[in-house]
């Protein structure tokens, strides 16, 4: 279960895993995997063969060993690590992206929410943990495998209850009209929203907020628009995640990694002025862990466009 | 159970309408000022040199727009509606087609401003006359002899400056995470420890706060963390405060949330000390015992500085007194016949958050361990408070720190992985950018906030590797 | 002189202010003022009166102390200073744009320029600079007054030489023929930049590159679509500048600026842990001076679009 | 003179066309794969399974493109025009009307390349055949079954695909800084110590590098930099290239700029042990012969672990050889059908940039400063570096320094502003982005370099507040 929607079985020092729990196995920040625990099954990788049930009756966020003497992480599955799992299958949104969308789209629990598409079914999630426990989360995909995949997905992690996927072409038929004026909140990820934002007024409740993502800026221009009739406060937004990396670096000796250079040779001893100016100069060197920005950051993900239905 | 009743005290009522006692944010003049206010019979606001009474903003819809009107009862808020408001953006569209045709011409053209043949005291003439806000605007335009060799451009930039002086407006804003937060960011973001609402909201998804979570909270940055939290849990779980030393920080923000009792009883308060006492039936979790808080520290504690005589609040009324405080502490007079608004009442018929939390609950945290850690401490040193901290959360547990300044956060994130004390750590910087989009012009906008500060966020993990096995617990 | 076109005039632990010398009077680093020097004159600001004879025979680079005590300092302008000082004037391009340009255009020593308009003339001053001492920049602007003001300013920073300002409207009549084929490198800042696309691939050499710069990215596109008829290598930039601001904190005790906490009270004294896990882990504290990005900065400067003139 | 001729020996050679002898940059298939080459007549360069004789290059101005044609007397590169290159062009903007109503079906759409009826067999006849590239790739769209089905934005990244494969093109680039630092940054980051273009531009510009200066230089980035000032002085001023210890750094980048005798003349190196030297007629500026380097210092130099087995130069000789090594290491091998550029043979008439500065100049630049001072030392702390050099800065001239890390700047910022050494002192890191613009698919690039480095710069100032007066000198 992703989400406690069971207090019982929230996150202890006493919560062990069981048979039938879902873990993320955790190999490096980068690479992990969602694992359903069950008594008689094995895993394997590069790191060795791992027995289920050598993992039955441990803690959550446990180490455990694989026959070569490997090791992995066992971990509780949360909705990021869930879309960092998910990012080796398929496109997703990023999580600075859903958290931003979740809060700007004021999401809190017992909302009711439309999303089309579906897709990986990452921000859902997300939306889904935002109205726990007693909102729900409607979504809709134009294809019939990816809802069922995301059926299967939330049936998986523990939130199904939550959500309900709808398999329908929303830019071609708008939302359902069960939903009228009863939407908190409506999120557009298509690639012509403006087909869809007379329909996602009609759902919304007075004062709610849209938002549609869209990774081009004449899709953000198009919608912007359309978006001017009936709805007010229109503001787009993108955001980026720069990641930094910690290394230990010894500056004064040369050292980090050698990227080609000889090793300099200036004296170690820092020699003393006679000067009074010099009072207060910090000292350099020694080892010290440090850190830059990655290099190989995503450098743009999408516009995120927020509007607000006009009070009439 | 789809309709969104958290925030409010009583089931019926419809939390998207105002009323007697609610707080709200106005935002006056498309963002000119924001004042966090509470609706009551007698609050008042100052528009200009007009006071207002807030009574016509009481059963309204959040959403709903209000102009200043003098009529015969003096200055009031009169509501207006999208229908009259529509005329503005069909002026701006109506540019936009002329727009390009115009930019080769509109560089010769002076604007200083000394064409208005209506003088200062036609206007108040005018005022005194119980014209409309409106009308001194159209009169405005009508004496004006540039107005119609100015572009159409500038004559929209003319109208909407002479609108906001004389017919201000004030925008009804229910008073959520991402409002309040950008509010204070914008107005005052020293008191949130310049923690932008992007950044609030990262805090929140990467320590997964959710319902039914016991999230442990460090909130120095006055209290929009707890606030911000609460809201999520929703009247589930519970935010559990704590602090070094013997004064709780204050969290004056959380009474900008309209939460209702449910909500408010769930936001805890206790001294870090309560967490650390030694505790006999605590199984699972040797570290923990290991790490009580010394007799030392706690004297420690009581020797801290005692709040110097800058004012900081020493009990409960005092913090909600500060409450209203920064109303009027972030008006910096945005233009000079603005003055601040009056300070409004506070209904405070609702149960006070922060309650000290009880022996048993405590008790219960110390063994079972917190769902999440968030930590927002400018002014500590994190790998500090997280060697403290850390060692109360669960197992596989997530938890995120914010920090202005990298470095610390930099030596944190070794010391962390150094002592194999979490991993996915991670440092990480939203940067946020908006754009302007409209016909022609769309473009980044030209201001930013360049700075939001960074977060470190990892999930503690349990080294007992062989000791722990099913049968020793 | 800005730029020692003479190498007589340059930097040197001798050279000293002389009477009739252009210096920037230095407050602080957002606060200065280009100043000639003239036996007879006072500066007068806010710390005081400045005797311009007092400022005679000394280098450049000293502080000079005022009648009332305060002090500002004389420095050697340079290209950056004077833009640093004439963004108190007008709208100008930042540094960060201007030496993109200069870098990417191949600007270097012997090459023809072309530039329009000449606004504040500091992109021109950045040119001249890369051009000198055997190029020249040809620049022109739309207004009269604009075009002798920056004459006026090229003159009083020496560089006039490597300068020649034009009055013309280049976007209705394109560049002047006598350019034809010979400039190395075509700036744009002007509103509608594929006016004069044509023209300014007449202008280049084979191989020239050719930038423009626009505010708004529907200028851009349609740029970049009339660029494609003879221009190769299409790209678009945008460049920013963060920068940051460094300040001594001392976090364990909750220092820094009081931003309305109450000091905290946690133990100074770090405790030791029996375990060895902690081994290696950094000494936390102390006053350490920290660097973080400044709140206030430009969010947003303009396009660069670069291309080049097609090889026939 | 607005010719711009400094780049060459003869005055009378076109620079804007290529000569025996001279260093170009390859820019194989759109930056696929970026190779520097000296055009000789008997260099070589791999394309594919070809090896092309780059004779054809010679005499061809920059910006030509070539493609491999396999004629009779072998596969050859054979220069193309830009008429017959437009096609593309107009097969994209074609693609761009219909790209609109495509958006929906391209959803439905699975390439599984499986439709090719034309064999390997097939394709390798036509080449022995003698076809050329083009008429592969048209073969290939012919006896593709699917091509016709699938839409027009993806026939035409197919036929791309084909013709990168089978009809590669060169294109001739002049190397000029920003060409060889873009080159180096993306196919070879670290020898240029992850200095990027725009960052190396900002340090030219912040250090006010103009024609006459003397601007001295530590250069840990390969030469870039030391190439870099030496563009920019065109051959007047100096490009003083100082090291620590006895054994210069490596500059071997500076060979590939088409640098003439006259800049190469001007670009010289000396230890900095050489400044230091007490000096007797040294009036202006005490500070610097009170920081002469200790004999302690000097003995510690050659004491300097020597260059390892890894191969670092010792010499003149060795460092010209490595100067063609980065074509061959930069070759990840973009695509598995590449394999790596042929050597190309130095031409090495010209004079060697680098020499050992003269008694003379040092002598000089002692009695009067330099006029710009730039440190380019990523594995060196900044302020350890700054603090030895800048005495030997003449005052009011301006000096920056580019790092990796934020932390050594910020103390070295912190301690030059507490010895008053310097103002104006400033951090700044350049971010740029670059923009994919095509109608309809208008936004940022997905991948940017996040990262391109620190710059501290700031101006040298004169302290002597009194004692130096007109009459002391």
């Amino acid at each position: 279960m992703m989400l406690a929607i069971d207090p019982m079985q929230k996150l202890s020092f006493k919560r062990q895993i069981s048979n039938g729990d879902l873990v993320i196995v955790y190999e490096r920040h980068d690479i992990m995997k969602p694992v359903k625990v069950c008594e008689g099954s094995e895993l394997q990788n590069r790191f060795g063969v791992f027995k289920h049930s050598d993992w039955i009756g441990r803690p959550f966020g446990s180490k455990v060993l694989s026959s070569k003497g490997g090791f992995v992480y066992l971990l509780a599955p949360t909705p990021e690590l869930w879309t960092l799992a998910l990012s080796h299958r398929t496109q997703i949104l990023y999580i600075a992206d859903i958290t931003f969308v979740v809060s700007y789209l004021e999401v809190i629990p017992g909302c009711l929410v439309l999303e089309s598409g579906t897709g990986s079914g990452s921000l859902t999630t997300s939306l889904a943990r935002a109205v726990a426990p007693t909102g729900h989360v409607y979504t809709f995909d134009f294809h019939e495998q990816r809802a069922t995949q995301a059926r299967e997905d939330f049936e998986k992690t523990g939130v199904s209850s939550l959500i309900t996927v709808g398999v329908r072409d929303i830019q071609g038929e708008g939302f359902p009209d069960e939903f009228c004026g009863r939407a908190d909140s409506v999120f557009l990820d298509l690639p012509q929203p403006w087909l869809v934002i007379h329909s996602a007024g009609k759902m919304l409740k007075q004062d709610g907020v849209l938002c549609s993502f869209s990774p081009c800026i004449e899709q953000v221009q198009r919608s912007c628009e359309t978006l001017t009739t009936s709805f007010t406060d229109i503001r787009t937004f993108e955001i980026l995640l720069r990641t930094y990396e910690v290394r230990e670096v010894n500056l004064e000796h040369g050292g980090v990694d050698d990227i080609g250079s000889p090793g300099p040779s200036l004296p170690c001893k820092r020699r003393q002025r006679s000067r009074g100016s010099t009072n207060g100069v910090e000292k350099s060197g020694s080892s010290v862990p440090m850190a830059n920005p990655c290099g190989e950051s995503r450098g743009y993900t999408g516009y995120l466009t927020f509007a607000r239905l006009k009070c009439v | 159970m789809t309709e969104t009743s958290m925030q409010i005290d009583s089931s019926s009522q419809n939390p998207r309408i105002t009323w007697e006692g609610c707080s709200v944010l106005l935002d006056i003049n498309d963002g000119d000022r924001l004042v966090f206010a509470r609706l009551n019979a007698g609050s008042t606001l100052k528009i200009g040199d007009k006071k207002c009474s807030l009574q016509p903003l009481i059963d309204c819809p959040f959403g709903s727009m209000f102009q200043v009107e003098v009529g015969q009862k003096g200055p009031h808020l009169c509501r207006i509606f999208a229908a009259d408001a529509d005329d503005q953006t069909a002026v701006l569209q109506e540019n936009e087609e002329i727009q390009q045709n115009e930019r080769k011409d509109n560089r010769a053209l002076v604007d200083d401003n000394t064409a208005q043949t209506l003088s200062f005291e036609d206007i108040n003439a005018m005022k005194r006359e119980g014209a409309a806000g409106r009308q001194i605007v159209d009169a405005l335009i009508a004496n004006s002899s540039t107005y119609m060799t100015k572009t159409a451009f500038s004559q929209e930039k003319y109208k909407l400056k002479k609108q906001k002086k004389y017919a201000p407006k004030v925008l009804l804003r229910r008073p959520f995470t991402r409002s309040i937060s950008e509010a204070y960011f914008k107005k005052y973001p020293a008191r949130v420890g310049f923690l932008r609402m992007d950044v609030l909201s990262l805090l929140l998804s990467v320590a997964n706060v959710s319902a039914y979570s016991d999230v442990l909270v460090v909130d120095m940055v006055g209290g929009i963390l707890t606030g911000a939290v609460a809201e999520r849990l929703g009247g589930t779980g519970h935010v559990c405060n704590t602090y070094f030393g013997v004064t709780p920080y204050p969290m004056e923000i959380v009474r900008i949330f309209n939460f209702n009792n449910e909500i408010c009883r769930r936001i805890v308060r206790f001294p870090f000390s309560d967490l650390s006492l030694p505790e006999i039936n605590d199984p699972g979790h040797s570290e923990v015992v290991e790490n009580t808080m010394s007799a030392e520290m706690l004297s420690n504690s009581d020797e801290a500085p005692a709040p110097s005589s800058g004012g900081l609040p020493k009990s409960e009324e005092q913090m909600i007194q500060q409450a209203e405080d920064p109303v009027n502490n972030e008006e910096p007079a945005p233009s000079i016949d603005e003055n601040s608004a009056s300070s409004v009442v506070n209904a405070g018929k609702s149960q006070q958050p922060g309650k000290k939390a009880t022996k048993e609950a405590i008790t219960s945290w110390k063994q079972n361990g917190f769902s999440s850690l968030i930590i927002a401490a400018p002014d500590l040193d994190p790998w500090t408070v997280v060697q403290e901290l850390l060692p109360h959360l669960s197992y596989s547990a997530p938890f995120a720190i914010y920090h202005q300044y990298l470095q610390p956060l930099a030596s944190c994130m070794h010391n962390l992985q150094t002592a194999r004390m979490a991993i996915g750590l991670q440092i990480s910087e939203p940067w946020l950018r908006e754009y302007q989009v409209l016909p022609s012009r769309t473009h980044p906008c030209m201001q930013m906030s360049g700075f939001g500060g960074y977060i470190l966020n990892g999930i503690r993990i349990c080294n007992n590797e062989v000791s722990i096995k099913p049968s020793s617990v």
